[in-house]
């Protein structure tokens, strides 16, 4: 990745769903996954990002949450356009994001599947790291990032001014 | 106690009292010096070659001849030379029985100087008594206050104040030194007002240059809302005759130009309450002052000392109080008055009294030195920070409390992150401007943002405490406040909407309406 | 800046969270005095000790929970989540 | 005249880099390598400024950061310490504090009237007359210390970073070199940080051998992984080991702030020489052990010609050798080991010129070298809870109670050759490690993380580091005269023994009455000398006396630094662009930015009233509720009865805290058997949603209830006018008719081709009225398709300001406008909102009693008598004649619909009933009346239009 050490896409029509689900329903045993890790699922990225709840991402988002059993104390909302995404990628994304959030972006605390909220620069944002694993195995950083749309402007902007120290690509 | 006192709380000048309590009064005039033109008309090296004066040794100086004018010697700072023309000295012999101050003066000052005199100490260091009539708890602005005014209008000297450190240690020492009288409730103009009054004249009063600086009091409105609470205040404060209006972004470049006007930053000024007659003072003068006006009445202050217990009889949180016990050693008083702050909680359940109060650190810090450029204080209260520059040039920043509640004083980094990011939203040019100390002071804030002041359930048991952000603003006041509530037994009207019993009453103070509208 | 130890999300710098002070049980509306009511709204205990406080981690799981804190040191002895029993995680300790 | 010396192996100069720069406006040179002083001592100036108070011509006493007399203005930045700062090419340097020139002879004044200005003069004068005071305040305001503010200064690139690492090194001399090599070699990530612009600490001015082995250190840590920043300084050590770093040499930006979470600190900030107390201390060539030999080894300059040195200590010792080599011939050396003392020393205005010692001896010099000891610099301890504790023996302080996280090494605990503070800095590195790896571990272990390996807890080392020795020194603080103990407030012994005598006798009440400690060094030099001399004033040990702590930070920071990329969150709709293109005005509301009108507001609101309108309300706070339990919840948080609402019905509620104070408003749809869409205000959302948590979370655990924010995945917009229906009807299969889709009904479907979308009839404005929330992704087409669809309609956008007209024109109140923090419901004046006959409300009592009393201030609508005058909001209500307050205008407009004023009040409740005559204060002064009106609704009180 040397010609690019960072770059920021912004997801913009990704299918994002939220389900919350109490512990021993049947959507929380068919989701399953331990608090604060995430794992790709076909074209879906299951999240589980809160104790009670998980995102689903991608293009199999709706018909995922759709198939799910909500008997029990369960429910599903469309955070399509709730929540915007974006990833953050190369060797440095970690460097760019430790300008702006006060997470420890190492592997110890979190390793490549994790998934936790936490506030970037100023806006609260749910994190998964989910590295671009390539033909070689070596794995590039890769950060999605989740927040409230309508920050997205303010957002991107200062994701880019950290970036800028580096090789910044959008 | 409850000892009735003739003359009205507030309505004599302390120098009136003393004068005719026998201390010396000693005054001098500088019109003279005014009708040549000012200070600057006065020529460099026009010394007078005349000096009378005459010591009576360690209790300050006493002239020569009562009433003569003599003239004049030199005091400078550089070579600018100042004259100060010394006439008018009476002195009458000290006939009380407690030993006067020192009287500070530029002529004492000059007397030392040219004998190589010291000043004789400013307290004394009182043998530790094992009963008074008033125990004080708390050795700051507030209790020091409470002591003076108990003895100076009062009469009430048999009086200890306590404090676990030295004194102004707390909250006294710490503030950022600004007070105001503009506040949103008729009772809190009042209030502020009377205690703004005492500070305009507490240089005289307690013979000790407090430097009060009358500099006006810019409070800053980004909002429409903060605007229409500014315009809320004028108006409040306009009725009570305080000098408050709301002034457009023009106005207040002129008056403070280093702040960014524009309309297209992030918090753009839209107007500001502007308040001719709030400034600063030096904080630890003030503490001083009243110790030392207080310790001339025979007051004793005992530093280093911790109230371990308030000793009381009858039942728990209905009692009567007793006495204290101290590090020291325990006091027999039948009234205790807790002039604390941060430990006002654990003072007052001592004696099983719970406080309508929880304790937060306030942050302040200081730059290092620079020009005067700032001539005004500026508050702006969406961005959390006041600040204003002393005559050394360094500028003093404040914010809001801290939201967690703590008694650890530490000091956050966050603080001065957030601070240095707004002070820089209001002053863009000053980003080079280096943090030289950061400090932080306790607040116990209470919910309707004012203060918890006179008696509680426990009979003999007084508080004074509460004083959130705003309590050095309202040392003086309180100070006198408090010494006429335990001299006569009831509480004043300036203070009554401050009781305790107003929050099961549920008669809330409503300074609360103009901190909860808007940002 | 003081380390917070939310139950679910380990510990989490104090800026990340929402502090709801002092814990104190609700009277019940309908039968409770005035003054036991301005008593639970108002009065505090304020310890310069231990407490017992809420907080709400606001930008992580989302989840209110207990701590128990001396409030002179800033050491911390607890976090518990509603329901759950004390001493679930032993925060860092200076 | 020059005061260079031929070229040295250890200096940091590169002589082949020639810069030039001014110096009080006259050209000199220096090297790249230079600080800003070297380089003017290089040219043969001796004198950077003058004191504060007395004036008094200073030249450099240490010349490396701490140096109290070197702080010099360069080009717009004021304060720049010139012993520190790297000289650059085009600087212009200038001296500060210096009125009206540097050369200027004070003398008369300063011998004349020093002894009258005692420490705390100003307290005992300027007292009469009060008139007069402001006129004194500002001429000792001209006295200011201190550079010069530009204050068209431009906001450089300043810049933040967080960090992690394992071990944080606070000093980059021997032992702590040594502590990051151990420490990152035993596995850990190192950030080791170095005041100064290199690494080596007192090597780097050492002999050769030294200078070899900081060669090989350096090489060591670098291969060992462990991040080196020089000329960065640990400013901080707050709770639980967040550290502050300002780090003044990353590329790109002026400074930058390094947040760093350290799980072990190790503070090996070496020791601070100290300076000297006697007469004629502060004379320009009257400088430290360590200031010439880093003048001499580092920077090639001769710092005189003829010296004595005052030496108790190696240091001395070596700056002799150091002058010898540099050709400074020796007058004497005072050898403090042997009882020798010095008493005093006179100079001319600019330059010392002679030394008297305590034999009588009078030795001519312009050079004067003390080396009497070191203070240690305890601040990073001091700040983590340490108490130093002093040891007589070795006359200095001695760290005491750091806390575990917290590793002192080197210099600063004890003595010891170069081998025994490496061996104690590499004990303290693997201590140091050893312990990050538990502290480590504990984070890992409790933070849930399925991918997070949880072995049992390693054993936390304990400390079993050797003690250094600690060499005997004499106790060197003060000569048998007076002298300047702090250089930068110019405090002199003298006025500490006349405060002391005064009763300003404890450290703290000494410091305040006469500023010793408090200027730019912060006592880095002054506090032990002011300790010292107190104990003497006091006749007691400095043990009984105590020390001051040092408070954060550790050296000044800048305002940029800590503000860093001012990063301000903004939110904004997916409209905003169209708005902005079409000129709206912005209003900022909380984070939200939005228009605040397009032009002419009255226009808006009377093409509102006529036509149709449409306004972008997707600030708006919207809750999605779903769960068996949510009706029960409404009930809880609301006011009112919300068990009944039907599906496809819309409530208004009010909300109220547990004080009974209004908290928040808003209507609430039921879309399904459990599925509920709730709005607050704007501003009220976030709160509203933390609330309903804690409720959910911690009072009613029990109950089944999910609530997602969807403020932002819905795009609002409202329709409002007689024509909303004719507009709305052209975008959507939705039944619209008046009797399938009433007021205060919620209808899904359909809208320009957008499935999902939510749309209700209520009438904030008074209009009729539909309010769409649209998928956000589809909220700018949908917006674009209302106008483009409603052109021959008339439809028009209108901001905020025309919606706060048509609302007021209705009579709503605006929940912190026209209520307040002290608003219990019942003001609102909407009693049947307000059911007592519920089980429990939030806020429930106090709202009983409140109505109970009937003693509560109350919201009416009153109209100015004269039409044409629109009283300010915030005008005061007056009882008639009188100053006594009864209530105040919240709200007030010109209404373009009445074509009159129009306004809300709060009144005291005497004053509520209709027709009730309202004295008005205006701003102005004058007295205006206005009416109370029967209702709270101006226009329209029969609700016809918006039910129609």
């Amino acid at each position: 990745m040397a010609e690019s050490s960072v770059s920021i896409t912004h997801l913009d029509s990704m299918p994002k769903a939220s389900v919350r689900a109490a512990d021993g329903t049947a959507a929380s045993s068919t989701l399953g996954l331990a608090f604060g890790s995430a794992e790709q699922r076909g074209d879906t990225l299951v999240v589980r990002v809160r104790p009670d709840e998980w995102y689903l991402l991608g293009d199999g988002a709706a018909a995922m949450a759709g198939g799910l059993d909500l008997s029990g104390f369960a429910s599903t909302v469309n955070v399509t356009h709730s929540r915007h995404a974006v990833r953050v990628t190369g060797e440095h994304a970690a460097d760019t994001l430790a300008k702006l959030c006060t997470a420890d972006f190492g592997d110890a605390m979190t390793p490549n599947g994790a998934a936790w909220g936490n506030s970037i620069a100023g806006v609260t944002c749910d994190i998964v790291r989910d590295d671009i694993v390539s033909d070689d195995r070596t794995g590039t950083r890769s950060y999605l990032l989740l927040f409230d749309g309508s920050f997205a402007a303010y957002f991107l902007g200062a994701l880019e001014d950290a970036a800028s120290e580096f090789s910044l690509h959008t | 106690m409850r000892k009735k006192c003739s003359s009205i709380s507030g309505q004599c000048h302390p120098s009136r009292r003393a004068f005719k309590q026998g201390q010396p009064e000693v005054c001098f005039e500088l019109s003279d010096l005014l009708a040549q033109g000012g200070l600057r008309d006065v020529e460099a090296g026009s010394r007078p070659s005349k000096v009378e004066l005459v010591s009576n040794g360690d209790e300050g100086i006493e002239p020569a001849k009562c009433g003569q004018v003599t003239h004049a010697l030199i005091l400078s700072i550089r070579t600018d030379l100042v004259l100060l023309p010394y006439r008018s000295l009476r002195h009458t012999d000290s006939m009380g029985k407690n030993k006067p101050p020192a009287k500070y003066s530029a002529a004492g000052l000059l007397w030392k100087g040219l004998r190589r005199q010291s000043w004789p100490r400013v307290w004394r260091e009182p043998e530790f008594k094992s009963s008074y009539d008033v125990v004080i708890i708390g050795g700051g602005v507030h209790g020091l206050a409470t002591a003076y005014y108990l003895a100076a209008n009062h009469g009430i000297t048999d009086v200890a104040v306590v404090d676990r450190a030295y004194l102004g240690s707390g909250g006294s020492g710490r503030n950022t030194a600004i007070v105001r009288s503009n506040y949103l409730t008729p009772e809190g103009v009042a209030f502020y007002d009377r205690s703004l009054d005492l500070y305009n004249s507490m240089s005289n009063d307690l013979n000790l240059n407090v430097m009060f600086s009358e500099r006006g009091h810019l409070t800053l409105a980004h909002t429409d809302s903060a605007l229409r609470t500014m315009h809320w205040r004028a108006e409040v404060n306009k009725l009570q005759g305080i000098n408050s209006s709301v002034i457009d972004p023009a106005e207040i470049k002129k008056l403070a130009p280093s702040l960014d006007v524009s309309t297209d930053t992030r918090y753009p000024i839209m107007g500001a309450l502007y308040h001719p007659p709030g400034g600063t003072i030096r904080h630890d003068a003030v503490v001083w002052g009243y110790a030392r006006g207080a310790d001339a009445h025979g007051i004793d202050l005992f530093q280093q000392t911790e109230v371990l217990d308030i000793l009381t009889e009858g039942d728990h949180g209905s009692g009567k109080v007793t006495g204290v016990r101290t590090s020291k050693g325990d006091i027999s008083t039948p009234i205790v008055v807790n002039c604390t702050a941060g430990w006002a909680s654990t003072i007052s359940s001592m004696v099983d009294v719970q406080l309508p109060i929880t304790t937060h650190p306030l942050q302040a810090a200081v730059t290092e030195p620079v020009k005067t450029f700032l001539p005004t204080v500026v508050v702006s209260g969406s961005l959390h920070v006041y600040v204003s520059q002393t005559d050394r040039g360094e500028l003093v920043f404040g914010a809001s409390v801290d939201p967690v509640a703590t008694y650890n004083m530490s000091g956050t980094l966050e603080f001065t992150e957030e601070l240095a990011g707004h002070v820089l939203e209001l002053m863009p040019g000053i980003s080079k401007m280096r943090l030289l100390r950061q400090w932080a002071g306790l607040c116990d804030m209470t919910p309707d943002y004012s203060p918890v002041m006179g008696p509680t359930p426990v009979d003999g048991f007084y508080v004074d405490v509460g004083w959130g952000t705003y309590g050095f603003k309202a040392g003086p006041v309180s100070g006198e406040q408090m010494a006429a509530c335990v001299a006569n037994g009831e509480t004043p009207d300036l203070i009554k909407p401050f009781e305790l019993s107003r929050f099961t009453e549920g008669n809330l103070v409503g300074e609360k309406g103009a901190a909860a509208v808007g940002h | 800046m003081l380390l917070v130890p939310c139950p679910n999300c380990g510990p989490r710098n104090a800026g990340d969270l929402s502090y709801n002070g002092e814990s104190h049980a609700r009277p019940d509306p309908k039968t409770c005095t005035p003054e036991e009511w301005r008593t639970y709204l108002y009065l505090r205990d304020n310890p310069s000790g231990w407490l017992v406080e809420n907080w709400y981690c606001s930008s992580g799981c989302r989840k209110h929970f207990k701590i128990e804190r001396h409030t002179l040191t800033g050491e911390l002895r607890s976090a518990i989540l509603p329901g759950s029993k004390p001493g679930l995680t032993k925060g860092e300790t200076k | 005249m020059s005061n260079r010396l031929p070229a040295g192996e250890g200096e940091v100069l590169d002589r082949t880099q020639a810069l030039s720069f001014t110096w009080n406006g006259k050209k000199l040179v220096g090297f790249e390598g230079d600080t800003i002083a070297s380089a003017i001592m290089a040219n043969g100036h001796h004198v950077f400024g003058r004191s504060m108070k007395y004036h008094r011509p200073r030249g450099g006493l240490t010349f490396d950061f701490w140096d109290p007399n070197t702080t010099v203005q360069v080009d717009n930045e004021p304060n720049v310490r010139a012993s520190h700062r790297k000289l650059k090419a085009g600087m212009q340097v200038s001296a500060q504090n210096v009125w009206p020139s540097l050369k200027y002879d004070i003398k008369a004044a300063n011998g004349l009237v020093g002894r009258f200005l005692t420490a705390g003069f100003y307290y005992k004068t300027f007292m009469k007359p009060a008139a007069l005071w402001p006129k004194y305040e500002h001429i000792l305001a001209k006295f200011a210390p201190g550079g010069e503010v530009d204050l068209d200064t431009p906001h450089g690139r300043y810049d933040k970073r967080y960090a992690h690492p394992d071990v944080v090194v606070a000093g980059g001399g021997p032992a702590g070199l040594s502590a990051a090599i151990a420490a990152a070699e035993a596995g850990s990530s190192v950030m080791l940080v170095e005041h100064e612009h290199h690494v080596g600490g007192h090597l780097l001015w050492g002999s050769e051998a030294d200078r070899a082995r900081a060669t090989d250190l350096v090489a060591a840590a670098a291969a060992a992984g462990v991040e080196i920043l020089t000329n960065s300084t640990v400013t901080g050590r707050y709770e639980d080991n967040w550290i502050a770093i300002s780090q003044r040499n990353h590329p790109g930006v002026v400074e930058r702030l390094i947040k760093a979470r350290a799980k072990t600190l190790v503070v090996a900030a070496g020791t601070i020489e100290r300076p000297y107390v006697f007469k004629g201390n502060d004379l320009p060539g009257v400088m430290t052990s360590g200031a010439v030999r880093r003048l001499i080894n580092l920077y090639g300059v001769k710092p005189g010609t003829q010296a004595v040195v005052l030496s108790a200590n190696e240091s001395g010792d070596a700056a002799i050798d150091d002058l010898r080599r540099a050709g400074v011939s020796i007058a004497r050396v005072v050898d403090a080991l042997t009882g020798e003392r010095i008493v005093a020393a006179n100079g001319s205005k600019t330059r010392v010129k002679e030394v008297i010692l305590d034999d009588g001896a009078k030795i001519k010099c312009d050079l004067l070298v003390t080396a009497v000891g070191w203070t240690t610099p305890t601040s990073l301890l001091n700040m983590a809870g340490d108490r130093p504790v002093y040891d007589a023996n070795a006359a200095r302080f001695f760290p005491a109670g750091a806390p575990d996280n917290v590793l002192a090494t080197g210099g600063m605990v004890g003595d010891g050759s170069i081998e025994d503070l490496l061996e104690h800095g590499r004990a303290t590195g693997e201590l140091a490690a050893g312990r990050a790896v538990v502290v480590a571990h504990r984070l890992q272990a409790a933070t849930a993380r399925a991918t997070a390996v949880v072995s049992p807890e390693p054993n936390y080392p304990a400390d079993e580091r050797t003690p250094l020795d600690r060499w005997p020194h004499p106790e060197l603080f003060r000569a048998s005269t007076h002298g300047i103990v702090d250089y930068s407030e110019d405090v002199s012994s003298k006025d500490l023994y006349s405060a002391a005598a005064e009763g300003f006798d404890s450290v703290e009440l000494l410091k305040r009455f006469t500023t010793a400690t408090m200027g730019p060094s912060q006592g880095k030099l002054e506090t032990v000398n002011t300790v010292a001399v107190l104990a003497q004033a006091r006749g007691e040990s400095i043990a009984d006396v105590g020390t001051t702590v040092w408070r954060p930070p550790y050296a000044p920071i800048s305002l940029g630094a800590l503000a860093g990329r001012i990063n301000e969150p903004k939110r904004v709709s997916v409209i905003q662009p169209w708005h902005e293109a079409n000129d709206a005005t912005p209003i900022l509301a909380g984070q939200w930015v939005r228009p605040d009108h397009y032009g002419d507001a009255a226009a808006e609101v009377r093409n509102t009233r006529e036509n149709v309108g449409i306004i972008d309300v997707t600030p708006l706070g919207k809750l999605d509720l779903q769960g068996p339990d949510v009706s029960k919840l409404l009930s809880l948080l609301y006011t009112n009865k919300w068990m009944q609402l039907p599906i496809g019905g819309v409530r208004y509620g009010i909300m109220c805290a547990e004080d009974g104070v209004v908290l928040d408003d808003g209507v609430t749809a039921r879309l399904g058997e459990d599925h509920y869409l709730m709005t607050t205000t704007s501003s009220g959302a976030g709160t509203i949603w933390n609330w309903i948590e804690m409720w959910l979370q911690t009072e009613r655990p029990d109950w089944q209830v999910h609530v997602m924010p969807v403020t932002t995945g819905l795009t609002s917009i409202n329709i409002a006018g007689p024509k909303s229906r004719e507009l709305l009807s052209r975008l959507t299969e939705i039944d619209l008719d008046p009797k399938a889709f009433p007021y205060m009904n919620v209808r899904q479907g359909t809208i320009a081709g957008v499935d999902d979308c939510v749309t209700w009839r209520i009438g904030f404005t008074g209009e009729l009225s539909y309010e769409i929330h649209v998928p956000s992704g589809h909220g700018l087409a949908t917006w674009e398709r209302l106008l483009a669809e409603g052109k021959d309609l008339g439809v028009k956008p209108f901001g905020l300001e025309a919606q706060r007209i048509m609302r007021l024109e209705k009579g709503h109140f605006i929940v912190g406008q026209d209520t307040d923090g002290l608003s219990k419901a019942p003001v609102t004046g909407l009693d049947p909102l307000l059911k007592l006959d519920k089980d429990d409300w939030a806020g429930l009592p106090e709202v009983k009693w409140t109505l109970e009393s009937g003693d509560h201030p109350i919201i009416v609508a009153c109209q100015p008598d004269d039409g044409s005058i629109v009283p300010e909001e915030a005008a005061q209500i007056l009882r008639a004649g009188t100053s006594e307050i009864v209530g105040r205008i919240t709200s007030s407009r010109m209404s373009p619909t009445l074509d009159r004023s129009i306004c809300l009040a709060q009144v005291a409740k005497e004053f509520a009933a209709a027709g009730t005559s309202l004295e008005v204060l205006l701003v102005d002064g004058h007295r205006i009346t206005a009416t109370v009106m029967e209702h709270h609704a101006h226009f329209d009180p029969e609700g016809e239009r918006l039910r129609g």
